[in-house]
């Protein structure tokens, strides 16, 4: 399953809950204000390492641009795709779960 | 309506793009400008982002409001303050926000900066002193 | 007292719109004064006329147009916002060339500088949103 | 493969539009089709002709109305929720007695039905919200 | 269309009245029985509040669609699935909750519970078992 | 200074804030679906309660009665109030500040 988070984790519940229930293995996509969870040195960066362990996590690059955040601050593991990577991992997943 | 001053204070607690406060936040300010109140900007919580350097929509579908915020100090709006703890809780430094300055008529005219880092105690004091706060 | 009234969320999306509207009524029947109620961001959309709300929920632009109507209330929808979103009087209308317009009764389109001024002239603005 | 796009909120006030403007274009470089575009809940303003967008910002009614006419996609306006924000057509308009509608070129207003045989009939359905 | 048959869960995340996500969420859900899919509803986060008893919105300016969740039965919408965690960190049990029950035709039309309390294992294979996930 | 807040302390980080920097002494009032800090029993009981020694908390009733949150549920010292206590608390109060 793809699981996409579209909330700051600094504001809203939506990563944490996401984290809570996805199965290890699925693929999380950070994208709009999610991807403010992929920064190194935040308060959320122990959760998002430890998720990176379970699961596969991606940020959307052209969320990641428009907001200012450089690739070499993201946290170890997480994996840049743009728009056609959305589109791949939507597809090659058996399903997809949207946590707003 | 002219004579009186008031204390304006918008307060940004959201981030850019994901949603349009800010956009149009910043919008309210550079109209207010020009009724020559006393006006300053606090950034709180995912606010801080709203200053973050570097910021390029280029690959995404919106507009990129970043180069506004400099626009601030031409409008006498140079009172900037940034939540430390937000700023902090999102691993950021005053490095990652951009440099934005105004000239001080009072001071010959000198390039000074407009964002300041405030401590919780600070900010609270600043909100005491308002007249009107709008939150975006 | 004169209360200014910001709202910034559309109708029924969220709650903004009937907490505004439950201010404002409870604050005239205490004798207070509605400097202005500014619609701005979304909360342009309490200004359209096409609503039809379901027969058994509250009609929220209508509640606005009679509450303006009884106590003369300046209700104002930023133009800018509104143009975002697509809220046009005929003016606007005539302007941008659309060849309808939407704009409830007892609302009037003005700009932003009419936000400033509800806050310098209101002893206290409430700020109604998301 | 075929994609279902669900849009629940309004133009420019949140990303959700954009980025379902561009997951579908992407999605359609790529090959697959878009069994249909459906805007629920404040999605439904995403329909209307009478924004004027900055001139230096994107106008997303018009993207939405060119992606339509290019691959044909099949735009639905939920009716509850239109009638609840005033998106009307011109049968719309004539059924609850308004004198103006405001339904953007390529979209459609029709029931909530369309939405869940949207999710039977597609393999992959992608919900952009707030 | 009619012969296919895919699992719909709807899944609610936000409490009623502040947004009218949970109603129109739930619009969709009523509509959607008639098309004889296999339905299920989960209820996590502020999503547990939809199913509070005794909400009256007298005092407000809104419609009480709480009496509603009361037609899904009739609905063959039977499958209600509430996040015990979410109930529990909000100072709730299930007696704070709706009783709301559908009559099973496979067992003499006994009268049953819908909503029943699951663990966050249990949550997450039944979503792991879905074909189409909507999220209000 | 009056603090209204609007949002579910589950979900958003509005009441956190609130609480970080309104000034001791003032007056905090929970409206829409602000008001489910106030339930007992919560994962937020600590905080509000903390919250009630050095402010004054009300609850807007009107949006605690549509929720079904019955008065005997609320976090002990938490006033109930209705919209003309709210216009009161606004007027009485040098500023108010929404906390969305």
């Amino acid at each position: 399953m793809l699981h996409t988070i579209n909330k700051s984790p600094f504001e809203k519940n939506s990563l944490e809950t996401c984290l809570r229930l996805a199965k290890p293995g699925s693929d999380i996509l950070l994208i709009e204000d999610g991807v403010y969870s992929a920064i190194k040195g935040s308060s959320v960066e122990p959760k998002l390492r430890e998720a990176t362990k379970e699961h596969t996590v991606y940020a959307l690059g052209p969320d990641l641009k428009a907001r200012g955040i450089e690739e070499n601050r993201l946290i170890d593991g997480i994996k840049v795709v743009g728009y056609d990577g959305f589109v791949d991992l939507a597809a090659d997943n058996d399903r997809v779960q949207s946590w707003l | 309506m002219a004579k009186e001053v008031k204390k304006f204070m918008y307060v940004n607690r959201r981030a850019p793009y994901g949603t349009i406060y800010a956009l149009e936040g910043l919008e309210v300010v550079l109209i207010g400008a020009a009724f020559d109140q006393d006006v300053s900007m606090a950034f709180v919580d995912d606010g801080v982002f709203q200053l973050k350097k570097g910021q390029d929509t280029g690959d995404s579908n919106m507009k990129n409001f970043s180069p506004t915020y400099h626009a601030l100090g031409d409008y006498d709006v140079n009172k900037l303050y940034v939540d430390r703890e937000s700023l902090e809780q999102r691993g950021m430094t005053q490095d990652d926000l951009l440099e934005l300055t105004y000239e001080d008529e009072d001071d010959d005219y000198q390039e000074k900066p407009s964002i300041r880092l405030v401590d919780r105690e600070e900010l609270t004091e600043l909100m005491e002193q308002q007249d009107v706060i709008l939150n975006f | 007292m004169k209360f200014g009234i910001l709202v910034n969320e559309g109708p029924y999306q969220h709650q903004a719109s009937d907490t505004a509207l439950n201010f404002t009524k409870a604050a005239l029947q205490k004798g207070h004064e509605i400097e202005r109620v500014f619609f701005y961001h979304d909360g342009v959309n309490n200004g359209t006329r096409l609503t039809t709300p379901p027969q058994d929920d509250r009609n929220i632009v209508k509640q606005w147009t009679e509450l303006a109507k009884e106590h003369d209330l300046d209700l104002v929808v930023c133009v800018a916002a509104a143009q975002r979103r697509g809220i046009v009087d005929p003016d606007e209308a005539k302007r941008h060339g659309k060849n309808a317009d939407n704009i409830a009764e007892g609302f009037r389109i003005s700009g932003l500088g009419q936000l400033v001024e509800m806050g310098i002239k209101s002893d206290r603005v409430m700020v109604f949103g998301d």
